[in-house]
């Protein structure tokens, strides 16, 4: 049993509405000092066996065909430290 | 180093890559032949994007303009082809545009971001004019239902409108949804949208008035859409960091929300000018389109756009197609008031130039003088095609192919099953479910109706009281297009203009969005030659014109392309909204009348399609003059009250017509059917044919109306009991139907 | 006398307002704009939170418009007894408020779903139900992607408990909230929020198939004629 | 300058339809041994000075009333190793 964090981020160059949004909201609400928000997914992934190379690889496969839309999205891949 | 016209005059024989940038080598001559020395990379930024098809229609324009020359004389029409959207008069004052266009190749790429931007761009269109946008629709086709592609790129393209659309608090009205596999690798999203405003309120795209400020407002310019541009920042300033930039545009429809809000207030502060939205080729066509309709010149100072990604280098700028911008032009004494109301919206609006009489649109970039054109040689005077077209060779064979060898069937119970979980006769709930009917309180016929209609008179407060209402509907039926591409584009009107009519309205106007595959091939070109050819002459016989529309080329895989398909929008007025006849069979115990001849016609039909899937013979004949009858009949009884409910009858012939009518509310009917032959009567697709449900005392003051008019009319029976009866021939439960006709797109895509 | 006064809130992205000022004059009383920007509740004697997509409905629904300068002046006074009513977006500005408890999260079927719900009344003593009967059913536009409730154990137990549970789906839950859940109020009843929109359902002509969202509108109406 | 990051997760007994879904149509796409899959938030917050204490306790307040949900949602703050 192993848990693997798998981070999508937007491409730097794609617009992140999400993020601006926030930004834009936030001198409001009194927070200062930020310059800037980018909002992302975080999928925790819980796997049956060890996290080996075999079951990484496994994870980045789905990681890159299924998780992350690769046309506007990055995402990188990492075993949780228990 | 940047190319301004200075470098661009000391090395005239400096190489560019016009190639890369889709222009023929005769085009650059030209460029070079107007400007009397080579462009500077940001003019040929300029040329290539609005010289490009997309652009400049460039290989359609000669057939195009039969719209204007075969057009009927119409009072309606305010403001014609030509404009972002065409404008047309609905009385009382007020005035509506509308106008579809299509996003296919970018819904295929990115379906999400491809149909929602592809809706964001139509409703800036519609904005532009200076109306309050009020409903979208939608035209989608994909590859066969259960084919891999389909799974992938329909629900993206569907949760891509919905969540734009929604979001903008824009009623989703409309539209349709239809498979065929010469659709995979090529979907279509054509999106519809309607705006309304008062007849004095018009805004056109014009640059008028030396000294006035040029505004641009709205969204950041970011590296969007500029996949041509980076072979240009890489020619000339060998920077790998520009080399990869997005071909995929991100949608922000709060920004585009804000906007819309944000524009209504400023048309009501009289505070604008002029007003372009930025679509396709951004600054460049908004700049060179603004400055060839006004006065002539316009200077701006490319500097000051506001960028998301500071790295954006001019030519980058001039081709970026982010979303959600408007550019203005304001009098100096407005502009402060223009500025504050963009910021009690949160929208940031910057100037960035002035309008001259030089008749020159010149641009600079860190004080050099980067841009020195005529505008109107880019905007206006793009290359004209007389593209060589021929009948494919195919075509006889193919019409020679007649459906009557096909085995025609005896269990016409099962067969109307089949027909109704077919995928394209199937309910289409699993799609409209996700798009908001309801917001702004004004729609009064959406899905499952024929067409949409809205209640007007609250749109706009403080505009004229008026009870009218407008219906739109649009059609397309690619396999009769692929037959005869003539009869086809015919057939696509003649549906819209019927299903406008079933509501009661009376249609008045038409944009259209021809689907095709590429111009270079002879053989499409035919069949868009034919398609614009039969759909000018048939706006010409029912007496509605086109008010604007879209072109969509290269729709092919190889050397494939997709059925010929013109989708065909047709926008009509009820006189009283509150007369407006609803969907189908309404109540018990009404007459159920069938108006129109049903012939043997079989030709691309969805029997022929589902059953055997044979394509062949000939579509349907388009009796127009059969339809124009049909549509006063129908606009005199909606007026007069006479029907109760309504459906046309279309794909998939009166059976389906009556299974769908016993749907809309759980009615079902019992009927008997006029001709010898079940099967044709049941499934043939004639034309100009509708069904209606009448009272019984409304029904000889019916029939008069349909006598005058010469138009045929049987009374089948009547509506009430649990199930859908055709005497002698069938009777299916409602319930089962509803099981048929609701479980097809849900066993696809899930519940 | 004058008519009741109901405040209708705007925020960057509310959609509905026109509908819901609509559906107040419908009913006799005066509706008034109240603008998200603004400290100043125009002495309104009730206040409807309109649906739509505040923000964009980024981050989370109704995360951001809680902090709006209005909801500075709303949130004290909707503890101290104004009446106010959130659909949809309003009922998840509401709840990011903490004016009500729990959330609302994402469809569980995980689709935007725009259909005609049959609902079931089971409160008719708040605020913004007096005219409805306990167990009446009526028929409501729903229109949303993120409106499953949801809430911990105890607060739903305290909800079903407290009579607080004031709408119910009937025939199907459209987002799988728990408890098949609709709508709640505070304590006190003088806050409802719903994910329904009551605003659609006002007029023959227009929007859903049914007028049962009138019943909203006069009870609020007529809870001030009768103080 | 510094990056923060701020992850945002459902807690663990509110449902997760989007990480079921996910979880649902791994078998499908080959993809076995995961046991479960929860989808949240990842926010990328560019501060304009340093990470200190006093920066990072004004990004823990923003998670804390902005960022996340905390009737729903759980929160993590880490600085980004550069
Ligand atoms: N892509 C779509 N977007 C919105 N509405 C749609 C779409 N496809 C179909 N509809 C609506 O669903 C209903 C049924 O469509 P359809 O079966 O094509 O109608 P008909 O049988 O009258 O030709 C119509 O109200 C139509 O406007
Ligand atoms: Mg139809």
């Amino acid at each position: 049993m192993a848990r693997v964090i798998v981070d999508v981020m937007l491409k730097p160059e794609i617009l992140d509405p999400q993020g601006q949004a926030i930004a834009r909201a936030l001198p409001r609400l009194g927070f200062s000092g930020i310059s800037e928000i980018r909002q992302g997914k975080r999928f925790e992934v819980e796997i049956e066996g060890p996290a080996d190379e075999a079951a990484l690889a496994d994870v980045r496969k789905m990681a890159e065909t299924l998780l992350a839309n690769t046309v506007i999205e990055d995402y990188s891949v990492r075993v949780e430290a228990q | 180093m940047i190319d301004s016209v200075t470098r661009a005059t000391e090395t005239p024989d400096e190489p560019q890559p016009y190639a890369e940038l889709g222009m023929k080598a005769d085009e650059y001559e030209r460029v070079r032949a107007i400007l009397g020395r080579r462009p500077t990379s940001s003019e040929l930024a300029i040329y290539s994007v609005m010289w490009s098809e997309h652009c400049s229609y460039k290989s359609s324009k000669v057939h195009l303009r039969q719209f204007g020359t075969k057009a009927p004389k119409s009072d309606a029409l305010l403001v014609g082809m030509g404009e972002n959207a065409g404008v047309v008069d609905i009385g009382d004052g007020w005035a509506a545009t509308f106008k579809i266009e299509s996003h296919n190749h970018p819904s295929y790429v990115e379906p999400h971001q491809g149909a929602a931007t592809g809706v964001g761009g139509i409703v800036r269109d519609i904005m532009s004019m200076g109306a309050r946008p009020v409903a979208v629709m939608d035209a989608l086709r994909f590859g066969a239902l259960d084919a891999p592609d389909t799974r992938r790129v329909l629900p993206g393209v569907v949760e891509g409108i919905s969540s734009y659309g929604n979001c903008l608090g824009l009623p989703n009205i409309g539209g349709e949804l239809a498979f065929d596999p010469c659709y995979i690798g090529n979907p279509l999203v054509n999106a519809l949208c309607v705006g309304l405003l008062r007849k004095d309120q018009i805004k056109l795209a014009t640059a008028p008035g030396p000294g006035n400020k040029v505004v641009l407002f709205g969204a950041r310019t970011g590296p969007d859409g500029i996949g041509g541009a980076s072979v240009l920042a890489s020619a000339t300033f060998e920077d790998e960091s520009h080399a990869k930039r997005p071909a995929v545009q991100v949608g922000d429809p709060f920004m585009e929300k804000l906007l819309i809000e944000c524009c209504l207030e400023l048309f009501e502060a009289d505070v604008v000018v002029g007003i372009q939205d930025l679509g396709a080729a951004g600054v460049s066509c908004a700049t060179t389109e603004l400055a060839a309709k006004g006065t002539g010149g316009m200077r701006v100072d490319l500097g000051l756009v506001p960028l998301r990604d500071p790295s954006l280098l001019p030519e980058e700028i001039l081709m970026s197609e982010s979303q959600e911008r408007m550019m203005a032009v304001v009098t100096p004494e407005d502009i402060d008031a223009f500025m504050a109301i963009c910021a009690r919206w949160d929208v940031p609006a910057t100037v960035i130039g002035e309008v001259t009489d030089t008749g020159r649109l010149v641009m600079t970039w860190k004080g050099d003088v980067i841009v020195d054109i005529p505008p109107g040689t880019a905007a206006d005077e793009g290359p004209v095609y007389e593209r060589p077209f021929h009948e494919p060779e195919a075509q006889a064979a193919l019409n020679a192919d007649d459906p009557v060898r096909l085995a025609r069937p005896d269990d016409l119970r099962a067969t109307l099953l089949t027909l109704l979980g077919s995928s394209n006769l199937a309910s289409k709930e699993w799609v409209t479910s996700q798009y908001d009917r309801y917001v702004r309180g004004n729609t009064v016929l959406a899905m499952p109706a024929d067409a949409g209609v809205l209640r007007i008179g609250e749109v706009m407060p403080g505009a004229e009281e008026t009870d009218r209402g407008i219906a739109l509907a649009t059609d397309g039926n690619g396999r009769y297009a692929r037959l005869d591409p003539y009869a086809g584009a015919q057939l696509a009107l003649a549906e819209a203009y019927r299903n406008v009519a079933v509501t009661g309205a009376r249609p008045l106007a038409v944009t259209n969005c021809l689907n095709f595959g590429s111009p270079e091939d002879p053989e499409v070109m035919w069949q868009f030659a034919e398609a614009v050819r039969g759909l000018a002459d048939a706006c010409k016989t029912l007496g509605v014109p086109v008010t604007g529309g879209n072109v969509s080329f290269y729709n092919q895989t190889g050397s494939t392309p997709i059925h010929p398909t013109p989708v065909v929008g047709v926008l009509g007025v009820l006189d009283d909204v509150r007369k407006r006849v609803p969907h189908g069979f309404t109540a018990p115990d009404l007459k159920i009348v069938l108006l129109g001849d049903t012939r043997d016609e079989f030709g691309g039909s969805e029997w022929a399609h589902v059953v055997h899937g044979h394509l062949g013979g000939l579509p349907p004949a388009a009796d127009l003059e059969a339809e124009r009858s049909l549509g006063g009949v129908l606009v005199d009884a909606a007026g007069r009250g006479l029907i109760e409910g309504s459906h046309d009858v279309s794909d998939g012939g009166l059976a389906v017509a009556l299974a769908e009518a016993c749907l809309a509310r759980g009615v079902g009917g019992t009927v008997e059917l006029p001709g010898p032959d079940a099967f044709v009567d049941l499934f043939s697709e004639s034309t100009a044919r509708v069904l209606l449900a009448v009272r019984p005392e409304s029904y000889d003051a019916l029939a008069e109306l349909c006598a005058r008019r010469e138009v045929p009319y049987y009374c089948l029976g009547m509506t009430g009991g649990p199930a859908l009866r055709v005497e002698g021939v069938l009777e299916v439960p409602v319930e089962e139907l509803r099981a048929v006709h609701e479980g097809a797109l849900p066993a696809v895509f899930g519940s | 006398m004058s008519a009741a006064r109901v405040g209708v809130v705007t925020f960057p992205g509310t959609l509905d307002d026109q509908d819901a000022a609509r559906a107040v004059r419908h009913a006799g009383g005066e509706a008034v704009p109240l603008w998200h920007a603004d400290r100043d509740l125009k002495g309104v004697d009730a206040v409807f939170l309109p649906g739509g997509f505040s923000y964009g409905d980024y981050l989370r629904c109704g995360a951001i418009s809680r902090f709006a300068p209005l909801m500075e002046e709303l949130i004290p006074a909707a503890r101290a007894g104004l009446p106010v009513l959130g659909t949809c977006n309003g009922f998840q500005i509401l709840c990011e408020a903490h004016l009500l408890p729990g959330a609302l999260t994402r469809n569980e079927g995980l689709h935007y779903v725009c259909r005609d719900q049959r609902i079931l009344v089971e409160n008719a003593a708040t605020a913004w139900t007096g005219d409805y009967t306990p167990g009446q059913e009526i028929l409501l536009p729903v229109k949303h992607g993120e409106g499953r409730y949801v809430a911990d154990t105890a607060t739903i137990g305290a909800l079903e408990s407290g009579g607080q549970i004031v709408f119910r789906y009937l025939g199907g839950n459209p987002n799988g909230s728990m408890n098949d859940i609709a709508g709640i109020s505070n304590e006190a009843g003088n806050v409802v929020g719903l994910m329904p929109h009551p605003e659609h359902a006002v007029e023959e002509l227009t929007g859903a198939p049914s007028v049962d969202g009138r019943g909203f509108f006069t009870s609020i109406l007529k809870r001030f004629v009768n103080l």
